[in-house]
């Protein structure tokens, strides 16, 4: 690996992110899957960083999933987006972060739509206004959320309490860097680093503290694929995809994967569970998996977040080792506590894939 | 005449008893052996034709006409002719007419085995008689006539292009020593009664010798030596016979009613096979005759050489040459014993293990059944024309035969308009014959359900198969060049001569050879021009060089093939080259240098 | 006819720029050669064996070298600026001097593809990705330390050829036989490697190409599986893993190789681009220089004076090359006579 | 545990591993198979192509592929007429290699 080669691809894909004042979208499903993701980027860059970043009550989902399972046309996803750049710019910002990578996708796909074929941007605008009377203006940037995570990760590293390092060793983590395949694959030059050589992540890891490590299926699909994972009879190629990404990782030992889609981490997460039930195999060390974060996760780790806030008692693997590893503390007693510190049930251990 | 010894013995005789001695014993459990190694049917019908009337008199007769005067060769080769027959029936002459002489002049000796060979040693002659002097002039007579074979063997072993062949088989040690021994034989024999021609008597060739040598020798200290030289030769010759191709003397002879019994080879190295093998006299008579050897580097791959390795085991080379052969059958038409070489090549095709075996069992061929079915409409008779595999290459052939059928008014119909099973024959020639055998009953089923009562075929590799192999009784199976024929004569196609044109008929092999029909096609050309034959033609015609025979062939080794199967056709400078194969025509339309068409083609466009 | 010797400047010294120098010269003319490059030769002087006899380069470039000795050679020299005089042309070089000379031929040449831009195939990026010109450069050489004994190699046809995204729709000709030739000196090199050629159509148009083909195919064992490389990551011992669709098979392959080539493909000299707008010739869709005719008459442009040989207009071999450069000399010869 | 689903096997082919020992043998005995320019007339003129998908091309696809399954169900109708050797434009003798192919084992070797 010519590491001064990517560095030049990397050069060649840089996105301009404005600093501060952003309208931020959730996604749909992050916050069944990680609760405190969204949560804990809006606290961070708010309240640590002291960035403007609004977010509406009313915004809906982008659309994306029932656009990329062909139940909606795409006007409609249009429609429904329209809406979402109505709301910013009656919020009266320009800038719309976004914090799934479908939405972003859709949000990017959408306006490239619009670029080449003006037409049907007017035809949504009449679409919008007949719909709810809303009016809107094309936002100045779209970045996704894991975008400006990567604009501030220095701030981030400035402030933070851990390094992405073996606390025994001092060797740098090894991190599996995932990227959503809606953040760059469709139009490489939306997201930083491109399409080949994303550095959105790896800037954030390396940043921190940790080494990228570069596996074959790297560009590989999380195997979520919305028609894949939501038919069941075609949840095995799902798990399939994922499985291939495992065996193509597993020599070189990771320590963390580490993503930026709603869905990756989720399937990165509970599918290890699945193969270890099926082939009984698992890929981390002494029988534990491999465990997945978002990158919000990753950034509240770093920052000193107590672990159990930053909800990562809902993973599938067990994060303690690693935590151990890290360093990071954290009271196994509270590993199950509610917010109101009140126990909520503890789930039952799988048999073959070893947690805590 | 008196006899010279009171022993009755020398000791010289014992070579040749010895070796006579080995080589009866020999022969006695080769045969022992062959019989025994034949199915049993066939051992039974053999054994009961060697019994019948019919058989024992055709066995007499070919035996004498094959192996004693090599007719066949004589028809092919008068010089070769005349030097085989002159030492075989020269030396069965000498057998029988010694045994006469001992009969007449010592008939108390006839038990003694050596007696009628060494004769003029063990007795002096006391007084000239008719007889006498007759049966010894018969015996110098048929003793020069041997030498005379001998002489022109000697030459065709240096100048083989002199007695008109152009290429002869390679011989092996024992070859060679046998070959030294026999040419020793005979002159030996010439000196030795020379020697004792004055004290035994003696004819044109032997007294006048005897003069000269006593003219300068002056005495008989070199009677004994020569004669012991004489027995020692034949001991030779017998003792290594089993090992050389002069096998073919006692082999043939058992052969030659086995054939006649209408014995085939069903074992690549048992019983039959084994008799061929040692039957052939390893003349090299095929291998200018075979197709393949306009290549220098296939000349080691004819028949002759199949033999040889059948002979010494050699398995590498017996695949070989059985994979590369042609299968066209011409060694077998020019052969004097009539060694198949084809079918030896085959069976050894048929002992080939595979680890995948092909099967069609699973086929189904309702659909083309329930087609033909509805195609004859309920109406039973008919033609149905199978076109075959390689004729679906050629569709020029596949419309004339169907205009030429429409023009003649004959109902028929296609039994694979869009492509059918294959017949089974290049299974056959692959020596699968198990699968070929599936096949069959799988196209059988087809046309049983056709109801016809003609089954036409355009291709002689599937005629030769229905012909052969297809149980279709009742049902006529025929080549298109036949049927067109019968058509022409019958009136029903009304062919209009060109004036221009000058057809060669190519027989192919499979028509030609395989199935002997010659005739009709040219009778059906001579009606749409005038008709040339190539330089050979009828049952030696050259193969195209094309055949599905040769497994292991490429195309590129066949090329010269092609092209000397075409210098032949064109001898006579034919307008056009016509044959009755797709196969053929496909391949000598790539090299020709003139047109050439299927018969069909040719009939159709003057029809 | 004028006072003096015509001067004709050749833009470009590669093998269209000498061969057509030699033919002028020869005709009475004085052409100059200028060069971008310290020396001349062009892209043929890097190769090291010329497809498909095998024909070392330098047999092509030596004599082509030796007799234009004594032509004016400006090497290193770029031009600054190109302005039409009444009869001819000055050339500004950027030495700062003038080139006052009657006619201009472009044998500009063309670039190689830079394999980088293909990004999923990391060159630069993967330690044992190379491309075609690396792979001459270590027959040149010998020294490359990415070329290690490899057990498995594999060549990737069209890179940046027939490849609308790469900016080059064109086929660019030579590289089919191009990576038979290299697939065969490597097989020589390292017997005992396994050599996959990864092609989506394989363009053997020329005199003998197919019996190298069938040549690589039988005598050498050389794979080709049709089918255009999609990815290539690297495994955990440093070589390259390659996945394509096997076409033919309609199925996903992919290989672990000790070494790739890519065979880079021909396009358009920008430099050439410049020059021909500033004199006025015009530019095809494709970026090449645009003939006045593609057929009749290839070697001229669409303004008097200028006129074109070799690769500037389009990917050629060597021999299209120098039977161009010739024909171009000719056609200037003509249009010089014309002119009187 | 019964997900209702499984890992499907991967259908791409892995060349770092696939078991080329029949198509090593085979080329060795029938060198001409290797160069086969997939033109598909093989396929197209096959007689049994019907009733196997017999194609010479995919046969010799098929084995450096290690799909020695397709591969043996595509062989077990030839007829070996020898129309796929008539047409093959590289003049490959494709019925013996067929028949060689047939006595082949799993292993590349001939059965005896």
């Amino acid at each position: 690996m010519i590491y001064q080669g990517k560095q030049k691809i990397w050069a060649d894909y840089q996105k301009e992110i404005p600093d501060d004042h952003w309208f931020y979208v959730r996604s749909c499903i992050r916050q069944n899957f990680f609760p405190a993701s969204e949560k804990y980027f809006l606290k961070i860059c708010r309240d640590l960083l002291g960035r403007d970043i609004y977010e509406s009550e009313h915004h809906t989902t982008c659309a994306g999933i029932a656009y990329h399972c062909d139940t909606i046309p795409q006007e409609t996803a249009m429609t429904v987006v329209a809406r979402q750049f109505a709301l910013m710019t009656e919020a009266g910002y320009d800038n719309l972060v976004t914090s799934c990578i479908t939405s972003f996708g859709n949000y990017t796909e959408i306006l490239e739509t619009w670029r080449e074929f003006p037409e049907l941007e007017e035809k949504i605008r009449e679409h919008l206004w007949k719909a709810c009377r809303r009016e809107f203006n094309k936002p100045k940037y779209i970045a996704h959320a894991s975008d400006l995570v990567y604009k501030l990760r220095g701030e981030i590293a400035e402030r933070a309490r851990y390094q992405l390092v073996s606390r025994a060793t001092g060797e740098p983590l090894r991190i599996v860097e995932h990227i959503g395949c809606h953040y760059s694959k469709m139009f490489p030059h939306k997201g930083v680093g491109g399409a080949e050589y994303p550095c959105v992540l790896s800037g954030m890891a390396e940043a921190w503290g940790g080494q990228v490590i570069d596996y074959p299926e790297r560009r590989h699909c999380c195997g979520f694929g919305f028609r894949q994972y939501f038919v069941k009879a075609n949840r095995g190629y799902s798990l399939s995809n994922t499985h291939k990404k495992f065996e193509s990782m597993e020599p070189y030992h990771p320590d963390m994967i580490i993503t930026n889609c709603p869905g990756c981490p989720y399937f990165l997460d509970r599918w290890q569970y699945v193969i270890a039930e099926m082939e009984g195999k698992t890929y981390g060390q002494n029988g534990y998996g491999i465990p997945a974060f978002t990158y919000e996760e990753l950034a509240g780790l770093v920052l000193g977040v107590d672990p159990w806030d930053l909800g990562l008692q809902v993973h599938q693997v067990a994060v303690e080792p690693l935590l151990d590893k890290i360093g990071i503390p954290y009271d196994p007693a509270k590993k199950y506590l509610g917010m109101d510190e009140k126990k909520i049930k503890t789930p039952g251990l799988p048999a073959t894939l070893k947690c805590c | 005449m008196r006899e010279r010894f009171i022993t009755h013995f020398d000791p010289f005789v014992i070579p040749f008893l010895v070796g006579m001695a080995f080589v009866l014993g020999y022969c006695l459990v080769a045969m022992v052996r062959v019989i025994a190694e034949l199915p049993k049917a066939d051992r039974k019908r053999f054994l009961g034709s060697l019994f019948t009337p019919k058989y024992i008199w055709m066995n007499v007769r070919d035996i004498f006409l094959n192996c004693l005067i090599h007719v066949k060769l004589w028809k092919r080769n008068k010089v070769l002719g005349f030097m085989h027959s002159s030492i075989a029936f020269g030396w069965f002459m000498i057998i029988v007419l010694g045994h006469l002489e001992v009969m007449l002049f010592v008939p108390e000796r006839i038990r003694l085995f050596y007696y009628p060979i060494f004769f003029n040693y063990f007795v002096a002659e006391t007084e000239q008689t008719i007889q006498g002097s007759l049966l010894m002039f018969l015996m110098d007579f048929f003793l020069l006539l041997i030498l005379s074979g001998i002489a022109i063997a000697i030459i065709k072993r240096f100048a083989s292009r002199i007695v008109g062949m152009r290429r002869t088989t390679r011989l092996s040690l024992l070859d060679r020593v046998g070959l030294y021994s026999l040419w020793a034989i005979f002159p030996l024999r010439l000196l030795a009664e020379s020697f004792t021609a004055h004290i035994s008597g003696g004819s044109f060739l032997t007294i006048p010798t005897n003069w000269v040598f006593r003219q300068f020798l002056g005495n008989d200290l070199y009677a004994l030596p020569t004669w012991w030289a004489y027995s020692v030769a034949l001991c030779v010759f017998m003792c290594v016979l089993p090992f050389t191709r002069y096998m073919h003397i006692p082999a043939e002879m058992l052969l030659i009613p086995m054939r006649n019994a209408g014995i085939r080879i069903r074992h690549p190295r048992k019983g039959f096979a084994t008799l061929e093998v040692y039957s052939c006299p390893g003349c090299g008579v095929c291998i200018d005759a075979c197709p393949m050897t306009v290549r220098k580097a296939n000349c080691k791959d004819c028949t002759v050489y199949l033999n040889r390795q059948l002979r010494r085991g050699n398995e590498r080379r017996i695949e070989e040459i059985a994979d590369k052969c042609l299968l066209c059958g011409k060694c077998t038409a020019v052969c004097q014993v009539g060694a198949q070489g084809p079918e030896l090549r085959v069976a050894q095709r048929e002992r080939r293990k595979y680890a995948l075996s092909p099967s069609y069992a699973g086929i189904n061929v309702r659909p083309m059944a329930r087609a033909v079915a509805a195609g004859a409409g309920g109406e039973s008779g008919g033609v149905l024309y199978f076109a075959g595999c390689m004729t679906h290459l050629t569709p020029s052939i596949r419309r004339a035969t169907a205009s030429l059928l429409d023009k003649a008014g004959v109902r028929w119909q296609m039994m694979d308009p869009d492509g059918g099973l294959c017949c089974g024959r290049p299974l056959m020639m692959a020596g699968r014959t198990e699968q070929a055998r599936e096949l069959i009953a799988k196209n059988l089923e087809i046309i049983r359900a056709s109801g016809c009562d003609t089954l036409l075929l355009s291709c002689p590799i599937c005629y030769r198969i229905f012909k052969e192999e297809y149980p279709l009784d009742g049902i006529r199976v025929v080549h298109h060049s036949v049927f067109f024929q019968e058509l022409i004569a019958a009136g029903q196609l009304s062919i209009q001569r060109d004036g221009e044109a000058k057809f060669v008929w190519h027989d192919p092999c499979e028509l030609g050879r395989g199935c002997g029909i010659y005739e009709q096609p040219r009778q059906a050309l001579a009606a749409a021009g005038e008709l040339v034959e190539a330089g050979r033609h009828h049952a030696e015609s050259i193969c195209c060089g094309g055949s599905l025979g040769s497994l292991t062939l490429s195309f590129d080794q066949r090329r010269p093939m092609v092209r000397n199967a075409l210098d032949n056709l064109t001898v006579a400078d034919p307008s056009e080259i016509v044959t009755g194969c797709p196969l053929c025509l496909s391949t000598f339309v790539r090299d020709a240098d003139r047109p050439v068409r299927d018969i069909a083609e040719v009939l159709d466009s003057r029809c | 006819m004028v006072n003096r010797t015509p001067v004709i400047a050749v833009i470009g010294a590669g093998i269209a720029g000498l061969e057509a120098a030699r033919q002028l010269a020869a005709l009475g003319y004085e052409p100059v050669l200028i060069e971008k490059a310290p020396v001349a030769g062009g892209h043929v002087a890097e190769w090291n064996r010329l497809f498909p006899d095998m024909t070392p380069a330098s047999e092509v470039i030596r004599p082509l070298l030796e007799q234009t000795s004594g032509i004016r050679t400006c090497l290193d020299t770029e031009i600054a600026s190109i302005n039409r005089l009444k009869d001819g042309f000055n050339l500004v070089l950027s030495d700062g001097s003038s080139l006052i000379c009657q006619a201009v031929l472009f044998a500009t040449g063309f670039h190689l593809f830079d394999a980088s831009k293909k990004e999923e195939y990391g060159y630069g990026i993967y330690d044992r990705v190379i491309t075609n010109r690396d792979l001459e450069q270590w027959f040149n050489t010998r020294h490359d330390p990415r070329v290690d004994h490899p057990k498995a190699v594999g060549f990737v046809h069209c890179v940046g050829s027939r490849d609308i995204k790469a900016g080059n729709a064109q086929c660019s000709k030579v590289c089919c036989i191009t990576a038979i030739k290299q697939a065969i000196e490597i097989k020589e090199e390292f017997p005992d490697a396994e050599v996959y050629c990864f092609y989506m159509d394989l363009r053997l148009f020329g005199k003998k190409y197919e019996d190298f083909y069938i040549k690589a195919q039988r005598d050498y064992g050389i794979h080709f599986i049709r089918g255009r490389v999609s990815e290539v990551g690297e495994a955990i011992d440093g070589r390259v893993v390659v996945k394509a669709e096997d076409t033919l098979s309609g199925k996903p392959v992919r290989v672990t190789l000790d070494l790739l080539v890519l065979m880079a493909g021909i396009v358009c000299n920008p430099d050439a681009q410049h020059y021909a707008r500033e004199i006025g010739a015009t530019v095809d869709e494709d970026g090449f220089l645009k003939s006045r005719n593609n057929l009749a008459a290839i070697t001229e442009s669409s303004r008097p004076g200028v006129f074109f040989a070799g690769a500037c207009t389009g990917a050629k071999t060597v021999p299209e090359t120098l039977a161009e450069a010739r024909s171009a000399a000719l056609a200037i010869h003509q249009y010089l006579s014309k002119r009187g | 545990m019964d997900f209702g689903f499984k890992l499907s096997p991967s259908s791409a082919v892995n060349l770092d591993t696939v078991d080329r020992r029949r198509y090593d043998r085979l080329v060795q005995l029938e060198p001409d198979a290797l160069t086969c320019i997939g033109c598909g007339s093989c396929s197209a003129t096959c007689t049994a192509a019907p009733w196997s998908g017999m194609s010479v091309r995919k046969v010799i696809l098929g084995l450096q592929r290690g799909r020695d399954d397709e591969v043996d169900a595509m062989l077990s109708r030839c007829m070996l007429c020898g129309k796929c050797t008539m047409v093959c434009p590289r003049g490959i003798n494709t019925r013996h290699l067929i028949l060689t192919l047939c006595r082949l084992d799993k292993n590349g070797e001939a059965v005896r």
